[in-house]
């Protein structure tokens, strides 16, 4: 039980991050996992909104797609599409949205569109879903994605959803009213935007990663937190409801 | 008044070849049998319209019926790559596709125009992306009273809508529940509509969190038990998750594709679900 | 998360002079009783807020509550005139009212635009009708992809909506059915919201045609048995339609309608309906 | 039986006008009462749509109200107010549009706002509600008002619904979808506009009326069609429905 894989630790790290009480747009996937984990053990009241249009889902397995049955069936309310992206989003309703990438940069501008050119794309991705959005509406978003060179690139290819633009100041000129990315929880660490600057700064490890890991799985020159910690290990009790979840599955 | 049809004339009476056609469902209650009728009839050079094209555009264009997908959020849901959009995205495998992508807010907000009689819709959203650079149905509008700038998306009206739902009265009233997605928005504003239901009843009994579509508002009702597979229809039937694992496999290889298409659609009289 | 409350604190904690206050409730589930303890916490300078003033207004109106009227339909419905109101705008009695009027389609726009976070809303209305040049809050807007002239509405963002509703729960949860009228987008278009509700509930058991407030969308909730009265609470109550009937010669006097304010607002203790 | 009030004859008329199958957007009062009677006698397929959010009322009795609970128990659908004008009126889905009015004009312009100046009324009136936007967007539009020369102005106070504008070609330039009143049916008789200018004349006089009558109500120069016709009088079974209904409410 004191072994855990780099999924786990990042998965458990995510989770932590959601306040208990806060009403959080999920997207499908790592977010959704981390999510149901929060809810089931330090955050009984964390509200879970899905874009399939459930406000309130109280699920006690994972859901297999944004749209598994058992989202509508445990929720407070089941609702049309137009009107969870209209009447809940839209106005700044909901604390944390909280997203996947395939591409992040250094700003923490999200892109799930295409690798290399729009037109002639190396790998077509699946595309933009409700995350443009969530990204501009939510009053903080938590971007989990697993860290690599790849993943993580000094200027993204296509800016699907907007982190930090090109930096301080850009979401105030674009009207975007959330704060944008506030923590990146990665399979290696989490980083957040320079208070200043709001370039993405590693502010914290997860055990046994070091930082010369760390910057060797970013494709810009990371800059690291002078307040770096540790990430404190999975728990037993983490541990066996992520692993329960999941078996539930 | 909805006429009740068999599935193959209802697609045959109602989708055109160059049509705009949307078959909608937000991973519930995908009208995916319809989709493969569509194949079967051997459509050609449609427009497909879907905020998730799924499984069942995969197929479409796959088939090579498709010469163009308006859509906001293309994988396979839960698993991965919807490969034969990428083959067609790619390498223009059967053929190329052009593209029309949103947001989700923004098709959703399309489809609510359509349905509204209104030329287009406005919301918060694509600000600072790339996407409003590469999609011509993105733009702007000012706020007549506060000067704010905001996005305008167009409206979607669809040629022919296909939606798949739990079931219609003899009369053709249609009813569905569980997650409703966009259905009734893409029906209303498509110029013609074909529902698949999962069965005909004598009364439409409420239902918690049902709506329904009045007969007067849809063109042709299909009955088509299991017509969601491998999608649910609540209340008949759960999401199976195992076939959307196999398709990553099947749909990974042109020729098994292939196999596929000619085993499980034009082998198919189309009388099966 | 929705605190419940007694009526009389709701409205203390909610309701301030100078407020922009909607109550709704499209003739079914009107917030009677909530109106009748605005008059008698004696709210001044309320910019009142309602597609239809129905009796509620007439009596809010007629006590001096109001500066100003937001309204589209301002009769007794199925009886006639609302004498308070008529009074006011014909003879300034008790004092003048100022009025912003509008259709039914454009101030239900209006919470649809509030609800959605977005300054104005765009519709097909207006057109050759003498109220745009009455109305400040209607204008033109062009779409961005077609160049039609469409009528644009400003948004409706009250400081404080309230409205009457079946049931809650222990947490604060709103679930409401039947005629459903704006009620949803008046409260989300609001900054603070009350309702009031028939009964607290152990569960919201689902009903056809419900739709659920949820708690953290609401700011109170305050148990008023009846509070609709004379209008109704399907499942709850039938309409009065005697007390409408009856509203007619009570509010047509001034003096009349002073004795009903007296012996049935201001000497009742708020405690009953 | 066969004696019958203005009133009578002018409801008949207008249950008449509604065609078997069509959608019809129905204003309470006057309308109300004559959309159900003809549902009840000739027209059992008739669809009943009420502002209030109800697609496909059949009410046994006229309803009190426009709100009466029994038009959302009998109806197919319920749905909200912004909805029945969004997705319902304003595309152009409902056959006819079937409206009172306080005050009405050579073209068929509708008052239902004020008599006198706006800002100092003579009488303030309810408002427009629906009006507008059901003259504007329902296929046409039926008119049932009492004829007297107050209320048949050669123009009205306040143009609360557009019915032909100034004339032949105003609705057009306007941009109003459909093709506005195309019957109104008093207590005298019924008027339709001309085909070419668009004004109101006279086509129908009920039984036991003259011209000379329903011009001295009329408060414009009529014009009468050359095709004046005479309504046939109510059948007994349309008196006695009209009671009966009346009975019951």
């Amino acid at each position: 039980m004191s072994e855990y894989s780099a999924d786990e630790m990042m998965t458990v790290a995510a989770a932590r991050a959601l306040r208990d009480g806060i009403r959080c747009f999920v997207g499908i996937g790592l977010p959704s996992t981390a999510a149901n984990l929060a809810r089931l053990t330090h955050a009984p009241e964390l509200v879970l909104i899905y874009e399939s249009g459930t406000l309130g889902s109280k699920p006690d397995r994972l859901p297999a797609s944004i749209g598994d049955g058992i989202l509508g069936e445990t929720a407070d309310a089941v609702i049309s599409v137009p009107e969870v992206f209209n009447y809940w989003l839209q106005p700044g309703r909901i604390d944390v949205g909280f997203l996947g990438a395939a591409q992040l940069d250094r700003f923490a501008n999200i892109n799930t569109t295409v690798v290399g050119d729009y037109h002639q794309p190396k790998v077509r991705l699946p595309g933009a879903g409700g995350a443009p959005e969530i990204a501009a509406s939510c009053r903080e978003v938590f971007v989990v994605v697993r860290q690599n060179s790849r993943s993580f690139v000094e200027r993204v290819d296509f800016v699907t959803s907007v982190g930090h633009g090109s930096g301080a100041g850009d979401r105030e000129r674009l009207g975007l009213r959330g704060a944008g990315p506030t923590t990146v929880i990665t399979d290696l660490g989490v980083l957040r935007p320079d208070a200043e600057t709001r370039e993405l700064t590693l502010t914290q490890v997860h055990p046994g990663i070091s930082v010369q890991q760390v910057r060797a799985a970013t494709g810009w020159e990371l800059r690291v937190s002078p307040e770096l910690s540790e990430t404190p290990a999975p728990t037993v009790a983490e541990l066996t409801m992520l692993r329960d979840l999941k078996g539930r599955s | 008044m909805a006429e009740i049809v068999s599935l193959a004339d209802g697609i045959a009476e109602l989708v055109r070849d160059g049509d705009v056609v949307a078959l909608e469902g937000f991973t519930h209650l995908i009208p995916m049998a319809a989709g493969r009728e569509i194949i079967r009839q051997g459509r050609r050079e449609l427009t497909l319209v879907r905020m998730t094209p799924d499984l069942v555009y995969d197929q479409l264009i796959g088939a090579g019926c498709a010469r163009k997908l308006v859509f906001s959020w293309g994988g396979n849901p839960g698993v991965g790559s919807l490969h034969r959009f990428r083959d067609a995205v790619e390498h223009a495998w059967p053929r190329a596709l052009e593209l029309e992508e949103h947001s989700h807010a923004g098709m959703a907000n399309r489809y609510v125009a359509g349905a509204s009689g209104l030329p287009f819709a406005v919301l918060r959203g694509y600000s600072g992306t790339d996407l409003g650079a590469v999609t011509p149905t993105i733009r702007s509008v000012d706020c007549p009273f506060t000067g704010e700038r905001l996005a305008a998306v167009a409206a979607l009206n669809p040629d022919v809508t296909v939606v798949h739902a739990q079931r219609a009265d003899r009369r053709g009233n249609v009813q569905l529940w569980g997650l409703l997605g966009v259905q009734k928005e893409a029906v209303l504003a498509a110029r013609r509509s074909l529902v698949t239901v999962e069965e005909v009843v004598a009364e439409l009994s409420p239902v918690p969190g049902a709506v329904v579509l009045p007969s007067w508002a849809v063109d042709r009702v299909a009955v088509v038990p299991g017509g969601a597979h491998p999608s649910y229809a609540q209340g008949y039937s759960e999401r199976d998750n195992q076939w959307y694992q196999d398709w990553d496999a099947i749909s990974r290889d042109r020729e098994r594709f292939g196999e596929w298409l000619r085993d499980n659609v034009f082998a198919d009289s189309g009388s099966l679900a």
